[in-house]
């Protein structure tokens, strides 16, 4: 239904092609109203999505079903709202949580070449969206494990976090005794995309490391980086850093991009082949 | 070092060195709250106010709130000091110094011939002086021009960064925002792309469509992808089409190191980026991102406020003379810059300090859904910059960045600042706007229909170069 | 009573009346919380506001939300109703006007064709639909301009209210602060003394002296005292020199009632004050103050919320031509607008509606000493408005009001607004001041001696007419 | 000491003149740095003056010590926080406290002639300066009753109320059965002045009144209008207001001026003479 007040753009067609909020048209050079309302309306959806909590029981029930083993730890961020006013606390595991770790990682018998207890720690957090490490993280390691698992890495039992920032990674891998660390974490939400997933990994996680120590793989979800590419590129990147013994900005995606992404014009023609649409 | 003092009343209030005066006297702000540098009462806040107003502006050349023996950024600060330049201001107090800024007589002229005299830690501390009002004021005073292939920052101009970005960087996807912003006007301070992925071969992707759809159409503009600059690096040297170096940057070196960059590497990004000789009418090569918090993020902020640290990157970026500085205020999170409220102070301060110091500064007026801020406040913030002759803006469809998940500036947005404050875009661009039929004369949006040539360059696709 | 409804996802929200509705789609407010009307969620909010959307402005016409057998104002905004400047926007919904308001087209001279046609309630929701940078871009294409000795709400011109209170109405205090006023080039609005007293003979003095003032020195501007309306007219019935008739209004009968007036009382007043004939340019006689909350406070807001309460002040307002209405936004305290962001919002929805309905607005930028605000929200506030076209301000020595207790904004303030956006004061008012030394032609404040013939005026007291 | 960087304003000696912020100087346009300063610190006070509580003990003990009966009550705001934001509750009664000055009206012996217990019932409350009641209530009682006490009427015990709002007085009068009552309540601390007092009165107290029904005198401290001036209006007006039965809109302050303040102008040559100085 468009308003008989508004100019609209020629373009709306192309809405298809991306989910940014694009040829909403104009009254003179203001947003229309319809627009305004809809924009608003996500706005207030969206706040309320930061402070959903995270249900561990559900995650690790659905996780354990599959064969993995978990664990669930927390931040020293209480609830929520310290998580949002104190990241320093989101960093930080409580003490007792830290010694469950700790013992978990020396009941394992650690590998007598290198010392670490676990090729590849896993941990998901809530970060900023519970509802992206609750819909994402078992989707994205269901493509991700695997290969590893065949590789014969010792992978950790997964580590479940509540109000979990990225660092928090570095005292829960230094913890278990991990070679590499890798966080599935909540992104703040966005105003169309309350259920982004971010990967972060270190390499030889332990307290004090930076963020040009890590890499990261960003905007998982289905309508942004599809879980399987996002599993893909994890694992090209996991595995060059355990080769070359580093993570960080020194460690780049180098692949070759796929033949069907190289010429993006290509089927501009028949924009409706495309799925992600603009709601 | 020194201790400061002020007496209010029969209370005394006393505050070791410059780093802890600063940090006290700044506005309230949930950043140094978690930092703990904070003030802890309104009146110690005025106490430390009242003790920074007497310090002289050559205090700070003798005391480095960060130790330059293990900090780089210090050591830039002190090397790049140009004391001709301080001589007109050398005597006054921090206090005397905001009277002096918001004199008649303090001309842009004026202004611009004492940036190089300035220091962060001086913007900084007589920015804590001033009322919303008086950034506003002096910062409308301060005119930095700088060129690639238009002109930013000219007064009665505003420019806008086109910010196209989507989630797994589908080019398709980017096409279609560009013509969204394009059709609104926007992008004469650059087209400007986040990538999702951080690689080469898909930077070199995206820097094609761009450079192909700027030379086919002969905009006058500059492309980007804001990649990590070692990944531009990287494609410059597989020549790409690179235009401007993209970085984000911080007030100390530790916190540099975090971003995984130094002063040697961006020494050598510039060098690489300047050779290439790609703007047609300057050489203003550099596109540098800040914001208050990053250095406390990466725990590396040494004790200091999170303003003067903000201040203290400018000083990083001033060494490359970038053609765009922009301070990114609310995008971080609440735990920085807790409201609307303190999102807009510390966007006036950036502003402020960043064009006092002779930087092209423009903002990125934005917040993030954690944050107690909406679009009311981005009006007002939006509004005032305008006033303070922000040099650009970003614009994104819809206000909404749906690859970086926060809210910035819409191109409609843009276009009620340009239609209530009689701005227009950079004179080149502005001259192809109106020439290609996106507006006329009078700065007012014409419909453009998807026959137009730039819909049919986008939809058609990029024949390879 | 209709039901209106929305559907967002599976929710339907159901409204009763247009009362509700209208409340229910308000920007969050600490009044509307008080009285128990406001939305209780943000999604409620935004529920409301696209039902209210949706509703035409013609069904405002078919539901008074306030019965007009018991209320004077409902009578008024339906007897003042005109159809036929309703015409052009009679098919319109309120989403739609929203959209025609922002419209190129709808140019200065259009809307004020159409502001006889429209009611304070149609107003009132057409701003809870409108952001921000809405009302600055609508408000500033609105233009009323009055005269009395001179000429305000010209674009481009900013006038200012000179307010010398004292908290004895001390003659020798009130004339320090007039000087004070003066040198800064205040006043063309009005020189306007709250009394602390409200009595006869003390009015009739103040009068006296800004009378003798304003002929001695020719200056093109106007006096008022602003005692409750029944004391002022006793003093026009004693013949004392009274340009403007000052009165603050309310918008429901009741609320006006607890004020002691009644539109018969104003009509009296209004009458009186024209015969005197003391205009020199035009005979805009009537000075009106308006706030959000006071029928609240009177225990006489009928269940409707402040906002939509305040516009139909206005409709009060218009009536008798004013020459100057302002909001006094912030005034009273937090417990109807919280803090800064609340008064800011508020000062912009009171600005324009005020002005779409026809009204020469001012604003009172404010804020009490319990609320949560200070001069950087005023600032914002300032800015905004300034943006928006308002007719003019307050100035206030220093921003403090002795008397009232309470912050507005200052002379200095004033000043900062018209150097910003190059805003000059009333074209009489300003070729006087720079004719007797205040002002040069640029805008600038020159320096005034003690010999200057206001300041020997003002010391050495005034003869006896 | 002025700041080279400012233009002073000449008429700086008119600040004795008046308490108000004139002749500050500029910078450019702008206020001078020390003047902000100044300004900051009274802001940070004025906004801490809002939240200190009436010492009603004390308050009752001076009083008592001069021969007053005293009584305290409270509204129904139960701190001053819950005062700022709930004006209707500092209008009513805590329904215990109605309680009380109802039965200390019943045995109190009513005037046979007109059915009031009181002549004239008194009120002090904090307000929104609870610094104001504290400091002045008492010294303008003591130039308020005696003449009223010479004349024979009969005067409540002062209720002293904590968290009051003006209209608080509708319901004590109307408990306590008096004719009229007289509040002296904190008015909102401005800038320079925390302790300003405000006298409010309406006639025939119950609840429902409005204020074009009452009558005020404002801005009553020492560097205002000082308490004997503040008291001889209110014995004025108090009197009309017996005698003409009523109060409000109708009631106005008619007495001429004293002469020497009908020539404003007479003394500014020597302005020094004034005391209200400037700080
Ligand atoms: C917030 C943010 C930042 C903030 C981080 C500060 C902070 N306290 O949060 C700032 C502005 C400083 C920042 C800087 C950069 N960022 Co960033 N950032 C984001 C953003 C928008 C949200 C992250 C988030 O929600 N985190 C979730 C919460 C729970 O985590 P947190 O513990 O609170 O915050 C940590 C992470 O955000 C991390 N982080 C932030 N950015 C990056 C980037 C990299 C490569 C790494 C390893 C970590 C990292 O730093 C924080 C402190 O530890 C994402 C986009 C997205 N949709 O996620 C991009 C994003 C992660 N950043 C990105 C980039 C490229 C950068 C920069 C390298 C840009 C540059 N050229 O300099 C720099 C440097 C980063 C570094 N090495 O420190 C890319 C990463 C691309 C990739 N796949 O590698 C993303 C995906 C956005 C983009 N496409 O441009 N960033
Ligand atoms: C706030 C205020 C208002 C607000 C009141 C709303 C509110 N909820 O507070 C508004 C803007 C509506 C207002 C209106 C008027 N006010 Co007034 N107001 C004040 C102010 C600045 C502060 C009062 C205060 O702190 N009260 C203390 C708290 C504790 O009381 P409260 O219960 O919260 O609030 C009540 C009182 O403020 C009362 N009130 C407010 N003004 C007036 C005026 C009169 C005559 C009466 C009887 C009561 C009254 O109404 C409130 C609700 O019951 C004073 C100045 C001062 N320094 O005190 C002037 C002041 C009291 N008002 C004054 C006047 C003249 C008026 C008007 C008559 C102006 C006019 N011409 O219309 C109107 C109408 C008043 C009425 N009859 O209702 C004069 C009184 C002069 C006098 N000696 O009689 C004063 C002293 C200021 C002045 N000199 O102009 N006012």
């Amino acid at each position: 239904m468009v308003s008989p007040e508004t100019q609209p753009d020629a373009w709306s067609s192309w809405q298809e092609l991306t989910s940014a909020r694009i040829a909403l048209g104009r009254a003179g050079g203001s947003l229309p109203t319809r627009e305004w309302l809809t924009f608003s309306l996500a706005h207030a959806r969206a706040r309320d999505a930061v402070h959903i909590e995270l249900d561990s029981q559900r995650l690790s029930d659905e996780m354990q079903s599959l064969g993995w083993e978990t664990i669930v730890v927390a931040s020293q961020a209480h609830d929520r709202t310290e998580m949002l006013q104190r990241p320093d606390r989101g960093r930080k595991l409580r003490p007792d949580d830290a010694i469950r770790l700790q013992q978990l990682a020396s009941t394992a018998t650690p590998r007598p070449s290198d010392g670490y207890t676990f090729d590849l720690a896993i941990l998901v957090a809530d970060g900023l969206s519970a509802v992206a490490a609750q819909g994402h993280a078992v989707g994205l390691l269901k493509n991700l494990l695997p290969p590893f698992q065949d590789r014969g890495w010792r992978i950790s039992p997964i580590v479940i976090a509540h109000q979990g920032r990225v660092a928090l990674q570095d005292e829960v891998g230094s913890c278990l005794n991990a070679r590499l660390i890798l966080s599935l974490i909540g992104e703040r939400p966005g105003l169309g995309s309350p259920d982004s997933l971010g990967a972060y990994f270190v390499y030889e996680p332990r307290p004090g490391r930076n963020d040009a120590q890590r890499n990261c793989v960003s905007n998982i979800r289905p309508d942004g980086l599809p879980l399987p590419a996002a599993a893909d590129t994890l694992i090209y990147l996991l595995t060059a850093s355990q080769t070359r013994r580093l993570s960080g900005v020194e460690l780049k995606d180098d692949r070759v991009l796929l033949e069907e992404n190289t010429n993006p014009m290509k089927s501009m023609d028949s924009p409706s082949e495309k799925d992600g649409s603009h709601s | 070092m020194r201790i400061w003092r002020s007496h209010l009343g029969s209370t005394t209030w006393v505050f070791e060195g410059l780093g802890e005066l600063l940090a006290k006297a700044t506005a309230r702000r949930s950043g140094d709250e978690l930092a703990g540098v904070a003030a802890r009462s309104e009146e110690e806040r005025v106490a430390a106010r009242t003790a920074l107003a007497d310090v002289r502006l050559s205090d700070f050349l003798e005391e480095s709130i960060i130790d330059p023996e293990i900090d780089e950024v210090s050591r830039l600060i002190i090397d790049a000091h140009d004391p001709a330049a301080f001589d007109l201001i050398r005597s006054l107090t921090v206090g005397e110094f905001r009277e002096w800024l918001l004199k008649y007589e303090t001309t842009p002229q004026v202004l611009a011939s004492i940036a190089a005299g300035i220091t962060p830690e001086m913007a900084a501390a007589v920015s804590k002086l001033m009322r919303n009002q008086d950034l506003v004021l002096v910062g409308s005073k301060c005119q930095v021009v700088t060129k690639f292939r238009n002109t930013i920052g000219l007064p009665g101009r505003l420019s806008v960064r086109l910010q196209p970005n989507h989630p797994t960087d589908d080019l398709r996807g980017i096409a279609a925002s560009i013509l969204d912003g394009l059709c609104y006007a926007c992008g004469d301070a650059v087209i400007g792309i986040n990538p999702a992925t951080d690689n080469v071969p898909r930077t070199t992707e995206l820097l094609k469509l761009l450079s192909d759809l700027i030379e086919t159409h002969d905009i006058p503009t500059q492309s980007c992808v804001l990649a990590h600059v070692t990944t531009t690096m990287q494609v410059m040297e597989q020549r790409a089409p690179v235009d401007l170096v993209f970085q984000s940057i911080a007030g100390t070196e530790q916190a540099n190191r975090s971003f995984g960059i130094s002063l040697s590497i961006l020494d050598e990004a510039w060098q690489m980026a300047r050779e290439l000789r790609r703007g047609t009418i300057g050489n203003n090569v550099m596109y540098f991102e800040t914001g208050q918090g990053s250095c406390l993020s990466a725990s590396a902020h040494h004790g200091i406020d999170q303003q003067t640290l903000e201040a203290r990157a400018y000083a990083v970026a001033r060494r490359y003379q970038p053609l765009l500085v922009n301070t990114v205020v609310g995008f971080i999170g609440p735990e920085y810059l807790f409201n609307g409220k303190q999102i807009l102070r510390a966007s006036l301060e950036d502003h402020f300090c960043g064009k006092l110091l002779g930087l092209p500064m423009g903002c990125d007026i934005c917040y993030t859904n954690h944050a107690d801020a909406d679009q009311d406040d981005m009006d007002g913030l939006l509004s005032m910059l305008g006033m303070a002759g922000v040099n650009y803006i970003m614009g994104v469809p819809g206000a909404d960045d749906i690859m970086l998940n926060y809210q910035s500036t819409s191109f409609h947005d843009s276009h009620y600042l340009r239609q209530t404050l009689k701005l227009r875009p950079a004179p080149e661009f502005e001259r192809w706007l109106i020439d290609i039929g996106i507006m006329d004369e009078s700065g007012r949006l014409a419909p453009v229909t998807l026959q137009h040539r730039l819909a049919q360059h986008l939809r058609l696709g990029i024949s390879p170069a």
